[in-house]
């Protein structure tokens, strides 16, 4: 943690100025994401605005979570992204144009109304300067622009790891024991669609029996050492993706 | 133990873990992450089976330690282990088989716990609440009676699936593992008590249903379907996120009950509190399909395999409903006036432009997918009711709806076989005359789906009207009825080609479908149609106690 | 002078509302993802920001589960994406259009 | 006032018929369950398994009838609870069955005729390749309308309500190998729904007034209702009845359903079934009592529909529609019967009518049977040679129609002439009535004169048919049917003191009349001269064969040819509307997000656009789906909170 930021976290015109700063690479790097045709120029527009998040983070005394971003986020997950960009071999440009003109103006008006009524309904209460943080006082309007300590007690008392480690094992324990189910699952996800080449050995049951395709076409029963292959695994739904690129090239 | 007690600060207290209550989800995953390991293990099955029991054997003896149950739960355990043993011993040759057995266990043993919690908290009388687990767990009436609908659920789609995913050359190792582990997040969203929990139920059980629906690799019909849930899902549990962090932003909690009363106080800052119940509502309106965000359905629907798709409409949408129950008439009764005009409408909506778009779809399971619309709009009319009655009348109605919709989603699994193909109407033409029993059980979900007196659909729908008349919301039946009259042109239509249309030659040639683990499975979904038509009562009166939500 | 807290949730409800349009205007697929992300991402904001006006480290817990989550989101989807390249050798979302009425 | 309008109900005795009815409807539904399930092994049997069952029932009708006939008039409302079937708090729904005077009088109609007509199928079905199904039906027809008629909560009515129509449907499909059949019977499937809708609302709307569903409950509170609740209650109740016997707006699904078997027709679609709406608003007569204006709209829709119907019977040339546009002009009169609060003078032709239409459809049925299954009635003629008990019963059926004097057709008519002439405001309707009562005449007379007198014009056909009488199975019903025609008068001899309208004083209750158009003895004359001239018209008419319809009618018969063209103003009206809206809100749906974006940019994107547009199924207009649901949520909830003015007290920067 630079002295910047150890000294933003405690408030003033410092946090102000990082705000602004940090505030506009993050809002930049957002609509650059959106507004890249380069797939690989938005991943790196989305890794800047993660950084930005994460010294947002520190700011708002979430040491532990600006770390975590860093290392998670920009680390690993659009690490990921690239990584995956780079395996399809996607780069160029991408049209922004939609298939169907329009959206892009439909979905802007849309994302305005969106901005501004979540922006009031969220900061509305949280705007004068009393709320520099909000706390109890400033909120009721008692503590009298009195300065806000936020959550300084909070991680002074314990650390802001270990006080997180409290909760996530005491609170939050069935929540974390839960996420492992998350991971498994992802974990499973991430090989039964990635996965290359089937053993076909393990497709089919031996000795089970596939109904034939016509009644007249020989006996019930394929033979268990006929080994299916994977080119068969689509044909029971081939007419649902017959033509595949109908009319893909009017665009 | 106690030396890291007293390592914690002053207020911070370990919470207990109450086992009996999440022994359902333990079980559902412990079975997912047995079923992985014994397919992984390739040919040395027998041995990681063995070294599964030895674990189980340690964690029964863990077990042993704390506890008035214990014994009972060491038992089960030890039990559990010898009998996967065997089944490894005896089915180790034919790894798909051992899977689907130790999920139909694994399932059966759930319904098992649930009714034997059901029977330990209610008497005769609302089924009693606790909040466990430093108020992350719930376990009510609600969670209870899912756990029995989804675990029921889960029986039937294997039966389902057996036969179809051999066929397609899709039945894959982790097919099995996947359905479990979809099911624990279904029974974890059921029980939340928390609104994280309520988060991460729903992506736990998404996410698994996102590879399941993709899992046939080489379809591309599949991987659109799971391509377009995943997206969207994600997109919408966004807002979902949103809305939760708004609630907490403005009450300081995620606990359901408290933060609903705090929302409820007139010191807390309106914006959060309108923009939070918005945003939840997205969420929730995504996951139970609600128009507008229906749109993912009919497509996830029609591409997934249509077990996976059984499995989907019957207990998905009873997960979700649960937790969307939770939340609302649960947490947030207090602050019905803002919300029930805004469900109401979405329901109301739901059920005219479910029930008229479905009128003009061919394929089947793009049909039922749109049916499976009007049908959300039908039970959320109980949410919005805001009643023990309403609430007890939208689990009715799911659970008939499960059963309906295994029903009417096994026949088409079975036809699938048959032709090869996806289903569309005039593909049935004739099947009265060829297969009589198959065509007969279609037309009776059908007609149930449509809401013939005599069957489920009939008595879960008048559930739903009692509760809406009840609650003052007269128009919301009218619309319901409106509804369901236009639904019987689509459901009577696909009759009128079973019944009443010549078989075209190139349906003849094919084989009739034969007896099949499915056809068993569709068999017991008809069975409880009728059975829950004439006498319901027993079950009814199940669902009404089951209304009742952990503060 | 200090930061109100009211800007950081302005900042996180635009950021926000940006991921969504992006989902909405691009049609990479990838993309739409990584826009997904940011909307996530914003919401973390908006939790951070929430867990210091409530003097709560609750906050910052759910923020750690929400990364998890999304992570566990993104192995998942970039795996179908890579297997739908892998049938279609696109990533146009416009391209994915089969299943329709 | 007695028994139910007052909720003056007893329980069944242990051990009385009252205590065992319910076997009536269950008997017939489970051997409908057997012949469905193992029909085809039963072979030569499964009719019998069916007749026996229905004889089952019938005998128990009889019993019941002959106790409660036994009984004091006040304990003639017997109630019995077999099974609880929603237990649902303060609502609780039984399997009950209510035995008054009105369901055992519906219960004798139905299982008699329905009996008859088991017998009758014995022979007309014979050479049907899946008879067991048929019978399977039947039984399930008969057993669906029982629980109709015992029901004792309008939920259980209902129940039958819903099984009769379902029953229609499955054999007006029965033959489906001929098109027309399949979308007769969705037809019908879905006009019942549609009256459904009416009663199923009337439904919530007394459930939610009175809070419970059961008659006996249900009826005495009616009383007490507001005066709104009551109207739409009332209209609504109509809406259902219109539905289930084919009066206006929802009669075009029943002569369609003639593409069914004939016994099915004469069954379901002339004697029982369709007389469901004339029962529902009799059994509801405690509610309509307190609303004579809507009972004058019941009335009039009875009467317009009466004439409409009977218009179009003059002009048809089928067999079976002739009848069956007969059938919805009786219904016709007995609405206008009900609808002035005659209940015992509606449900009094419900039952001869019941028999003598019967009796005709099974006659047509005989005749088309011998007929080689023809059914135009220009190319018959002459066939009473043939066929001396067809023709000879069904000259009775016909004369009974007619209100031939003495007849029983002539005595329910007579009554509910009486009955709108000594109501207030009735004049119109009273008008119309004595013109159909020509009418029908003169149509019916048609009918038997084009079928059995005159030359046989068959014969210069190119395949000619060789009539032969039918079989016993088929002529003993007609006989029996044309016993009950001629003497079925006796029932109710005057509409005072008659016997059904002292049996049927319990269950319904009779609007005061109060005025007097014309006197009955006059009104008696007018009618007799009426049928006279109708009949004789219609027989010397047609006596020679169809009449070349001059140039100057031409148009008007062809607009009743074809039924007033009301089908095809139905679909131009509401089915076409319906379909576009259908597609057009599927469009918005699946790419309507799109074009409404667009729309303006549609005239000059001309083409291309439009191709455009058919590129569905796109994930990205879904999450704009979900963006736009999501704002107009966040308005939606601040609009309901502005409407709520201050419910909310505001903090902080707002």
């Amino acid at each position: 943690m630079t002295p910047v930021l150890a000294q933003a976290t405690e408030g003033g015109a410092a946090e102000l100025w990082t705000f602004i700063i940090v505030g506009a690479v993050a809002l930049g790097s957002a609509f650059g994401l959106i507004l890249m045709r380069n797939a690989v120029h938005a991943a790196l527009m989305l890794v800047l605005n993660f950084l930005a998040i994460a010294v947002l983070y520190a700011v708002l005394q979430a040491q532990f979570l600006a770390v975590i971003q860093l290392i998670v986020y920009a680390g690993a997950i659009v690490v990921l992204f690239l990584f995956v960009l780079m395996l399809l071999g996607v780069s160029r440009e991408d049209s922004l144009t939609a298939r169907v003109p329009g959206q892009k103006t439909m979905a802007s008006v849309l994302g305005v109304l969106l901005f501004v009524s979540l922006a009031a309904a969220t900061a509305g209460p949280f705007l004068g300067d009393a709320s520099v943080c909000g706390s109890e006082e400033a909120l009721t309007g008692t503590g009298d622009g009195v300065p806000c300590l936020g959550l300084a007690a909070v991680n002074a008392a314990e650390g802001n790891l270990r006080g997180l480690g409290f909760l996530l094992f005491t609170d939050y324990v069935w929540a974390f024991e839960v996420t492992a189910v998350l991971l498994v699952i992802a974990a499973i996800g991430a090989i039964v669609l990635g996965r290359r080449q089937e053993d076909p050995s393990e497709l089919v049951e031996p000795g089970s029996t596939v109904l034939p395709a016509r009644r007249g076409s020989g006996s019930a029963a394929t033979e268990p050492g006929a080994g299916p292959t994977d080119a068969d695994e689509g044909a029971a739904t081939e007419t649902s993706e017959a033509t595949p690129s109908e009319g893909e090239e009017r665009t | 133990m106690s030396a890291l007690a007293q390592q914690l600060p002053a207020g911070v207290e370990i919470p207990e873990i109450p086992w009996a209550a999440i022994s359902p989800e333990l079980t559902l995953f412990g079975a997912g992450i047995l079923v992985l390991l014994l397919d992984t293990a390739g040919e040395r099955r027998r041995s990681a089976s063995a070294i599964a029991l030895v674990a189980l054997l340690g964690i029964a003896a863990l077990a042993a330690i704390p506890g008035e149950a214990a014994p009972v739960v060491v038992a089960l355990l030890i039990g559990a282990g010898v009998v996967q043993l065997a089944l490894t011993l005896w089915l180790h040759t034919r790894p798909r088989l051992l899977g689907a057995v130790l999920t139909v266990l694994a399932f059966a043993a759930t319904i098992g716990i649930a009714a034997w919690q059901y029977q330990a908290a209610a008497n005769g009388g609302p089924v009693a609440t606790e909040s466990l687990l430093a108020d992350m767990v719930a376990v009510d009436g609600v969670a209870l009676f899912t756990r029995f609908v989804v675990a029921g659920a889960g029986i039937i789609t294997v039966l389902l699936g057996f036969a179809y995913l051999q066929d397609r050359r899709i039945h894959r190792g982790e097919y099995y593992p996947l359905l479990l582990l979809t099911a624990t997040g279904m029974t974890l969203l059921a029980s939340a008590a928390d609104l994280l929990m309520v988060f991460l139920g729903i992506e736990i059980l998404s996410l698994a249903l996102y590879v399941m629906s993709g899992i046939a690799r080489r379809d591309m019909a599949s991987q659109e379907s799971a391509f377009k849930y995943l997206l969207l899902g994600a997109f919408s549990s966004a807002f979902l996120l949103y809305g939760i962090a708004l609630v907490y932003g403005a009450t300081g909690t995620t606990h359901i009950a408290t933060a609903g009363a705090e929302l409820a106080d007139p010191a807390t800052p309106a914006g959060l509190v309108f923009a939070g119940i918005a945003l939840m509502l997205v969420g929730f309106a995504f996951k139970v399909a609600l128009v507008p965000f229906h749109m993912w359905t009919p497509d996830v629907y029609q591409g997934a395999p249509t077990p996976v798709t059984a499995f989907m409409a019957a207990a998905t949408k009873v997960a979700a409903f649960a937790a969307f129950l939770r939340v609302f008439t649960g947490g947030m009764e207090q602050l019905a006036w803002i919300w029930v005009p805004a469900v109401s409408v979405l329901a109301a909506v739901t059920m005219i432009v479910g029930a008229v778009l479905a009128v003009v779809q061919d394929d089947l399971k793009r049909m039922l997918g749109y049916s499976a619309v009007a049908h959300a709009g039908y039970a959320a009319i109980g949410l919005v009711a805001v009643s023990d009655i309403g609430t007890g009348a939208t689990l009715f109605y799911l659970l008939a709806y499960a059963v309906m919709s295994l029903g009417s989603f096994g026949i088409l699994t079975i036809l699938e076989r048959r032709q090869r193909k996806a289903i569309a109407i005039a593909d049935l033409r004739g099947l009265g005359q060829r297969a009589p029993a198959l065509a007969a059980m279609f037309a009776l979900f059908l007609l149930s789906l449509a809401g013939i007196p005599g069957t489920v659909g009939f008595i879960a729908k008048f559930g739903i009207v009692r509760a809406a008349v009840d609650a003052g919301l007269v128009w919301l039946a009218v619309v319901l009825v409106v509804s369901s009259v236009i639904a019987a042109y689509f459901y009577i239509r696909v009759i009128v080609a079973m019944f009443m249309d010549e078989e075209p030659a190139h349906l003849a040639d094919l084989p009739v479908p034969p007896a099949s683990a499915a056809s068993t499975g569709v068999s017991v979904a008809a069975v409880a149609v009728i059975a829950l038509g004439v006498l319901p009562p027993a079950v009814i009166d199940l669902a009404e106690r089951a209304a009742t939500f952990a503060g | 002078m200090s930061v109100p807290a009211g800007y950081y949730l302005i900042l996180a409800a635009a950021l926000f509302s940006i991921g969504a349009v992006g989902v909405l205007i691009r049609r990479s697929v990838i993309v739409m993802f990584m826009c997904v992300e940011l909307m996530l991402n914003s919401v973390n904001l908006t939790l951070v920001t929430f867990a210091r006006i409530n003097a709560s480290l609750d906050g910052q817990v759910l923020a750690f589960f929400v990364i998890v989550v999304a992570a566990a989101e993104v192995t998942v989807g970039l795996a179908l994406i890579v297997n739908l390249f892998r049938l279609r050798a696109s990533t146009d979302a416009d391209q994915v259009g089969a299943l329709r009425a | 006032m007695t028994g139910l309008a007052e909720g003056a109900a007893v329980v069944a005795p242990a051990g009385s018929p009252a205590a065992w009815a319910w076997l009536m409807a269950v008997v017939p539904l489970v051997s409908a369950a057997v012949l469905l399930l193992v029909g085809r092994r039963l072979g030569r049997a499964a009719p019998w398994v069916a007749i026996l069952s229905a004889g089952f029932s019938l005998t128990l009708a009889v019993w019941a009838a002959v106790w409660l006939a036994g009984r004091e008039a006040a304990e003639r409302t017997v109630v019995h609870t077999v099974a609880t079937w929603l237990p649902a708090g303060e609502l609780e729904v039984d399997w009950a069955v209510l035995v008054d005077p009105l369901a055992v009088a519906m219960s004798l109609l139905v299982t008699g005729v329905g009996l008859l007509i088991h017998v009758y199928s014995l022979g007309y079905m014979e050479h049907d390749s899946d008879i067991p199904r048929f019978f399977a039906y039947l039984n399930l027809f008969l057993g669906s309308m029982l629980v109709l008629v015992l029901g004792e909560s309008l939920l259980t009515l209902f129940v039958g309500w819903e099984l009769v129509g379902l029953c229609s449907y499955l054999l007006i499909g029965f033959w489906f190998d001929e098109r027309p059949n399949a979308s007769a019977a969705k037809k019908a499937f879905v006009i019942n729904r549609v009256g459904d809708v009416g009663f199923m609302i009337a439904m919530f709307l007394l459930f939610g007034a009175i809070g419970s569903l059961s008659l006996v409950e249900v009826l005495p509170a009616a009383e007490g209702l507001a005066g709104g609740t009551l109207v739409a209650v009332g209209l609504l109740l109509l809406l259902g009845a219109t539905g289930k016997s084919a009066q206006i707006p929802l009669f075009v699904w029943l002569p369609d359903a003639m593409a069914g078997p004939t016994p099915v027709s004469a069954l379901i679609h002339a004697a029982t079934m369709v007389t469901a709406g004339v029962y529902l608003i009799a059994r509801m007569s405690p509610l309509y009592v307190q609303i004579p204006e809507i009972g004058l709209v019941v009335a009039a829709v009875g009467a317009a529909t009466a004439l409409v119907a009977a218009l179009i019977a003059v002009a048809q040339n089928d067999i079976k529609r002739v009848l069956a546009y007969s059938t919805v002009s009786q219904l016709g009169y007995m609405f206008m019967a009900v609808g002035v609060g005659a209940y015992s003078a509606g449900i009094f032709p419900l039952l001869t009518h019941g028999f003598f239409k019967a009796l005709l459809f099974l006659a047509a049925g005989s005749v088309m049977h011998a007929m080689a299954d023809r059914g135009d009635i220009r190319e018959m003629g002459g066939l009473l040679r043939d066929l001396p008990i067809t023709g000879g019963t069904a000259a009775i059926g016909t004369l009974a129609i007619a209100g031939f004097p003495l007849t029983a057709g002539f005595f329910s008519k007579e009554e509910i002439l009486a009955a709108v002439a000594d109501t207030a405001g009735g004049e119109v309707i009273l008008a119309i009535g004595l013109v159909v009562a020509l009418l029908t005449a003169f149509y019916m007379a048609r009918w038997f004169a084009l079928v059995f007198l005159g030359p046989r014009r068959f014969e210069e056909l190119d395949h000619p048919p060789h009539p032969h009488e039918s079989p016993l199975s088929m002529t003993l019903p007609l006989v029996l049917l044309a016993v009950a025609s001629l003497g079925g008068g006796v029932l109710n001899l005057d509409p005072e003191t008659g016997v059904l309208a002292g049996w049927l004083a319990p269950s319904v209750v009779a609007f005061e009349q109060t005025a007097a158009i014309i006197g009955h003895g006059l009104l008696e004359a007018i009618a007799i001269v009426l049928a006279l001239v109708g009949l004789a018209a219609g027989v010397l008419l047609f006596r020679a064969g169809p009449r070349e319809v001059s140039a100057s009618a031409a148009p008007a018969v062809r607009f009743a040819q074809d039924a007033f063209r009301v089908d095809e103003l139905y679909r131009a009206a509401i089915i076409t509307p319906g379909h576009w809206l259908a597609v057009g809100l599927t469009w918005f749906d699946e790419r309507g997000i799109d074009g409404a974006v667009n729309g303006a940019g549609r005239a000059t994107s001309g083409l291309a656009t439009a191709g455009a547009r058919l590129q569905t199924g796109f994930v990205r207009s879904y999450a704009l789906a979900v963006l736009i649901g999501t704002v107009l949520l966040i308005a939606g909830l601040v609009g309901v909170w502005m409407a709520a003015g201050d419910g909310i007290v505001l903090t902080g920067g707002w």
